[in-house]
């Protein structure tokens, strides 16, 4: 049976029970610092680093891998586009079967090569090490209106329902002589047959959950409480002010520098 | 002792927004406190609507025209928020997987979704969600995740979430209708439990049988009028019952083509218990 | 030729899991009624005649030709499968042009589809809506435009997947009417179903499955009759049989017109009887 | 009873519940165009839908929560082009309240607006992140071409996204639309305008 999507994985390391806003201002950090604090390379290697030793400690670093899956590839084709064919190469760096690579090219594709795993591994510290809805929570404490706390946390939940369905229609509909192998018209003509039913059910379905949840004092008016509440702990108080005045003086400095 | 009427209704007329005929037409009647209400009546007949009209659905959240009063343990649907009703009456409906609010991970958490709303305090959440647990046979699930629960599960933790709020009146509307055998069973039994802890209760269904077993009474509604409401053995005797699209339960028709009676009353057995007494020969 | 030849079938989904095990029986035309509890392997069963999943071990034959030589879209000329909801399947916006579109995946002309489709919606009562959109009708009616969907088609065999599940009193009459169309105009009807007085009502044939293997295999009488085995089972009688039980009759009965002509049948002997003394 | 003004902010409750809709309908999409090997993402269906039934705001809603749904369980980079689905959210929606939406002609017509509105936004960001490219075999071909004849980064860079969009979204467009069009009246109507209350007695 699918449940929520979730790249979320327990390991009930320290890093786990890091209050989420803690880890959204690490990103804040991550992508901000590098461009404030110049040179831009130095910087973003250091984020680099850090997130890898931050994702080694929270024993999560192997699931990073598939997600660097599909960037990896674009970047390999980075280096090679921009080492062969950026505008502003002219000092050749080194030839391969009469190709040759410039080095204003491979080093502009290591920036975008730092600049890519620097978000993508401060993202996957947050995505790798915490439940989304500890996040939504935490956010919803924080002012983030309930009711789009639920659209958050409900689509996690909806989508492997719906994805679940797909088997069902698929013999459903080649139950009834639908072809969904062949040339690509075929094909493509599949598509509306497929997505429709799904489309019209999980829309009829709108009404009867939305009259649910109005039963159940969706829009009452006044304070909600949480079933769950967690505190801050004084780490993740004194985190959050590290970071902030990090962040704060950075901007500062570069405001007086500029 | 003067019983308390938990529900009043007095001639309560609606058209949906849109539409030209009245989907509830000039309805009256009133429930005594811990009743157990059965509705029958063909599809479309306004069964339903009746059932959103008494939790306010019906013209909260439809809007269109609406006439007449309804009150339900002493609040007038009309002046009131969905919301507000909710500590009043509750309602489940047919399909037990929309009513997973879907925003929850687990049956425990589900069931506080409600209760969260309403802003209540944490140690009496916590009481009353392990009440319902208990009550309606969900503890040993209640870390499950509730898409991961059967139908008759689902449907029951959909009544449990609402029970939970303590309501009065809970509305099922063909609650069963969706499930197996089984499952309905189950749905059955909780809403037999509920019923002996003095919950008043108001249930569509098209199982007939069942209805016989439990209800107190029964109201036949057709295009939009209340036709009759009734004792079970009184109303599935009627003899012009199939003209309303209703088919007593297998008992009462057999005993109606049979002609066999109850010599005291003159009605017609409606439960096994009952057929087996007349016809054993 | 037998139209379905299921010859020694075991399947699992994962390995070494079975699901069915060593299953075998022959159709003919006429109504067969597969039961068993939820998890018994019923549905799967039911893939496996359709062509949707192939057996592991063993075969399956439709009109003599192995499943596993032929796709689930080329046996749809054949095997008619009606989902248990509707809602996996309808997509167009009109009901009639939903009822056509299995005929015309088949190769139907237009004009042959829509014949089709028309006597469909009539055997289903639902002609008067065929321009209205499916999903402005209730889950009731969507489930016989979905069976008149594959009734359109017109195969030798159709299979049920819980067809009176979500039916009102005026959709299982429906349905049961369906039923006994079918089977005498000469086709093969299978259903699977939790619904023991719609069995006892249409069905002359019973296959009861547990925990994916064969339990019982005979008329529904007989399967009926044997109390003990079903309840090991987890399946409950009709109500009409359990009265029958309940009064202590010798015989069956598995649907209230045989009752009520046993019972009148007794009376008057009983009533002369009385006479007599 | 009018129509809901375009720029409404108010979420009733089906609408908070039609955005997750939107958005498995989008997974689905994706999933199904997996299944039948077709040469496009299709995975932005649910978004058009719902900017068509409620909306450019909501529209805009679906799509930004597709791509934070996206960046939390698949691929964090999708965050960022969030923007890019917020946009497509805002066209649909201007354009469907504005009528433009009522042939197949005019579907098509608004599927190259929403390519080139989505290429537009995209391309800023494929710059930023991967010097202009995609990701996509064919679009990164002619990137390369275009760059190695001198073209300006940002130019080629578009075209790489264009390429790819222009048929994926004018077919995704086609499909939303032939689904839209199909919708029962009820549910249509439970989306548009604002009911009053009438009294009966």
């Amino acid at each position: 049976m699918a449940r929520a999507l979730s790249l979320y994985v327990e390991t009930n390391t320290f890093l786990q029970k890091l209050d989420p806003m803690v880890k959204l201002l690490y990103i804040l950090l991550s992508i901000l610092l590098p461009f404030l604090i110049l040179p831009y390379r130095v910087v973003g290697l250091t984020f680099i680093l850090i997130s890898c030793l931050l994702l080694l400690y929270g024993k999560v670093f192997k699931k990073v891998l598939p997600l660097l899956g599909f960037s990896f590839l674009i970047l390999i084709s980075i280096v090679i586009i921009q080492g062969l064919f950026m505008q502003s190469n002219r000092t050749p760096a080194f030839t391969i079967d009469g190709l040759t690579f410039y080095k204003e090219g491979l080093l502009y594709a290591w920036t975008l090569c730092i600049r890519v795993l620097d978000v993508l591994l401060a993202f996957a510290l947050l995505v790798l090490t915490t439940r989304p809805s500890d996040l939504i929570q935490s956010l919803v404490k924080r002012g983030l209106s309930p009711r789009f706390g639920y659209v958050l946390s409900s689509a996690l939940q909806i989508i492997p329902q719906m994805m679940s369905e797909v088997g069902s229609i698929m013999d459903a509909q080649r139950s009834r002589g639908l072809e969904t192998e062949g040339n690509l018209w075929t094909r493509l003509k599949a598509f509306v047959p497929l997505i429709g039913p799904v489309v019209m059910s999980s829309l009829l379905e709108t009404r009867e959950r939305a009259m649910a949840l109005e039963v159940r004092g969706f829009s009452a008016i006044g304070k909600k409480t949480f079933l769950f509440d967690t505190e801050m702990t004084l780490l993740d108080k004194i985190l959050e002010w590290v970071l902030g005045i990090l962040l704060l003086i950075s901007i500062i400095v570069r405001i007086v520098w500029l | 002792m003067v019983v308390k009427k938990t529900i009043v209704v007095e001639n309560l007329k609606y058209r949906y927004p849109n539409t030209s005929k009245l989907a509830l037409d000039s309805i009256s009647f009133s429930v005594d406190e811990g009743q157990f209400v059965g509705i029958v009546g063909k599809n479309l007949a306004g069964k339903s609507t009746l059932c959103e009209a008494l939790v306010g659905l019906v013209p909260h959240f439809y809007k269109g025209a609406y006439g007449g009063k309804v009150v339900v343990d002493g609040v007038e649907v009309l002046n009131s928020s969905i919301g507000e009703m909710a500590r009043h009456i509750g309602i489940v409906f047919q399909n037990p997987f929309t009513q997973i609010t879907a925003a929850k991970l687990t049956v425990y958490e589900e069931i506080a979704f409600g209760l969260e709303n309403l802003g209540m305090d944490r140690v009496e959440m916590v009481k009353r969600i392990d009440y319902v647990l208990d009550l309606l046979g969900l503890y040993d699930f209640k870390d499950r995740n509730p898409f991961e629960l059967s139908g008759g599960q689902m449907q029951r933790l959909a009544i449990a979430g609402i029970i939970a709020m303590k309501p009065t009146v809970i509305v099922l509307d063909e609650p069963t209708s969706q499930l197996d055998p089984q499952g309905s069973e189950e749905v059955f039994k909780a809403v037999q439990r509920l019923s002996k802890e003095g919950v008043t209760i108001v249930m569509v269904e098209q199982k007939m049988e069942k209805i016989a077993q439990y209800a107190d009474k029964v109201m036949l509604i057709s295009e939009g009028k209340m036709i009759d409401f009734d004792s079970p053995q009184k109303l599935f005797s009627r003899e012009d019952l199939e003209n309303f699209g209703v088919e007593p339960p297998v008992f009462t028709t057999i005993a109606k083509k049979l002609n066999v009676k109850d010599e005291t009353t003159g009605l017609y057995p409606v439960t096994i218990d009952e057929a087996r007494r007349l016809f054993s020969l | 030729m037998n139209l379905v030849d299921v010859k020694n079938v075991s399947f699992a989904y994962s390995e070494n899991n079975f699901v069915l095990q060593n299953i075998s029986f022959s159709l003919q035309k006429g109504s067969v009624a597969i039961i068993g509890q939820n998890g018994s392997g019923k549905t799967t069963l039911v893939k496996l005649l359709k062509g949707l999943l192939k057996p592991k071990v063993g075969d399956v034959f439709i009109k003599g030709i192995n499943t596993k030589d032929t796709t689930a879209a080329k046996l749809a000329k054949t095997v008619g499968l009606v989902f248990q909801n509707p809602n996996d399947q309808i997509f167009k916006n009109k009901v009639l042009d939903e009822v056509m579109f299995g005929p015309l995946n088949i190769g139907q002309s237009v004009d042959e589809a829509r014949e089709n489709a028309l006597r469909a919606l009539e055997i289903v009562s639902l002609t008067e809506k065929s321009q209205e959109n499916p999903y402005d009708l209730s889950l009731s009616e969507r489930k016989l435009i979905s069976i008149a969907s594959i009734l359109s088609m017109n195969t030798d065999i159709v299979i049920f997947d819980e067809p009176t599940i979500a039916q009102d009193c005026w959709g299982k009459t429906r349905v049961k009417d369906i039923v006994r169309l079918l089977v005498s105009a000469g086709k093969l009807v299978i259903t699977i179903t939790h619904d023991m007085d719609f069995v006892g009502e249409c069905f002359e044939r019973v296959i009861v499955l547990n925990k994916g293997k064969l339990l019982l295999d005979g008329s529904a009488k007989d399967v009926f009759s044997q109390e003990d085995v079903l309840s090991a089972a987890y399946l409950e009688p009709p109500y009409i049989t359990q009265l029958c039980h309940q009064l202590h009759y010798d015989e069956v009965f598995l649907s209230p017109e045989s009752f009520i002509s046993y019972y009148e049948s007794h009376r008057q002997k009983k009533e002369t009887n009385d006479a007599k003394h | 009873m009018g129509k809901k003004s375009m720029w409404s902010l108010s979420f009733s409750t089906p609408v908070l519940v039609l955005i997750p809709a939107a958005v498995g309908i989008n997974y689905v999409g994706k999933l199904f165009a997996q299944l039948l090997k077709l040469p496009l993402w299709l995975d932005s269906i649910g978004t058009i839908i719902a900017s068509m039934l409620s909306g450019p705001i909501v529209g805009a809603v679906s799509g930004a929560i597709n791509n934070i749904i996206y960046g939390l369980t698949m691929d964090p980079i999708s965050f960022v082009y969030a923007l890019t689905s917020i946009a497509i959210g805002l066209v649909v929606g201007i354009m469907a309240y504005r009528g433009r939406i009522t042939t197949l002609w005019r579907a098509i017509v608004v599927g190259l607006v929403v390519a080139i509105v989505s290429a537009l936004v995209s391309t800023p960001l494929n710059v930023m992140f991967w010097g202009g490219q995609t990701g996509n075999v064919w679009g990164d071909a002619l990137y390369a071409y275009c760059i190695a004849h001198n073209i300006p980064v940002w130019l080629s860079s578009f075209f790489d996204e264009i390429v790819v969009d222009i048929p994926d979204k004018v077919a995704t467009v086609v499909i939303a639309f032939v689904i839209f069009v199909s919708l029962p009246k009820r549910l249509i109507q439970m989306y548009e305008g604002e009911e009053t209350l009438e009294r009966l007695d």
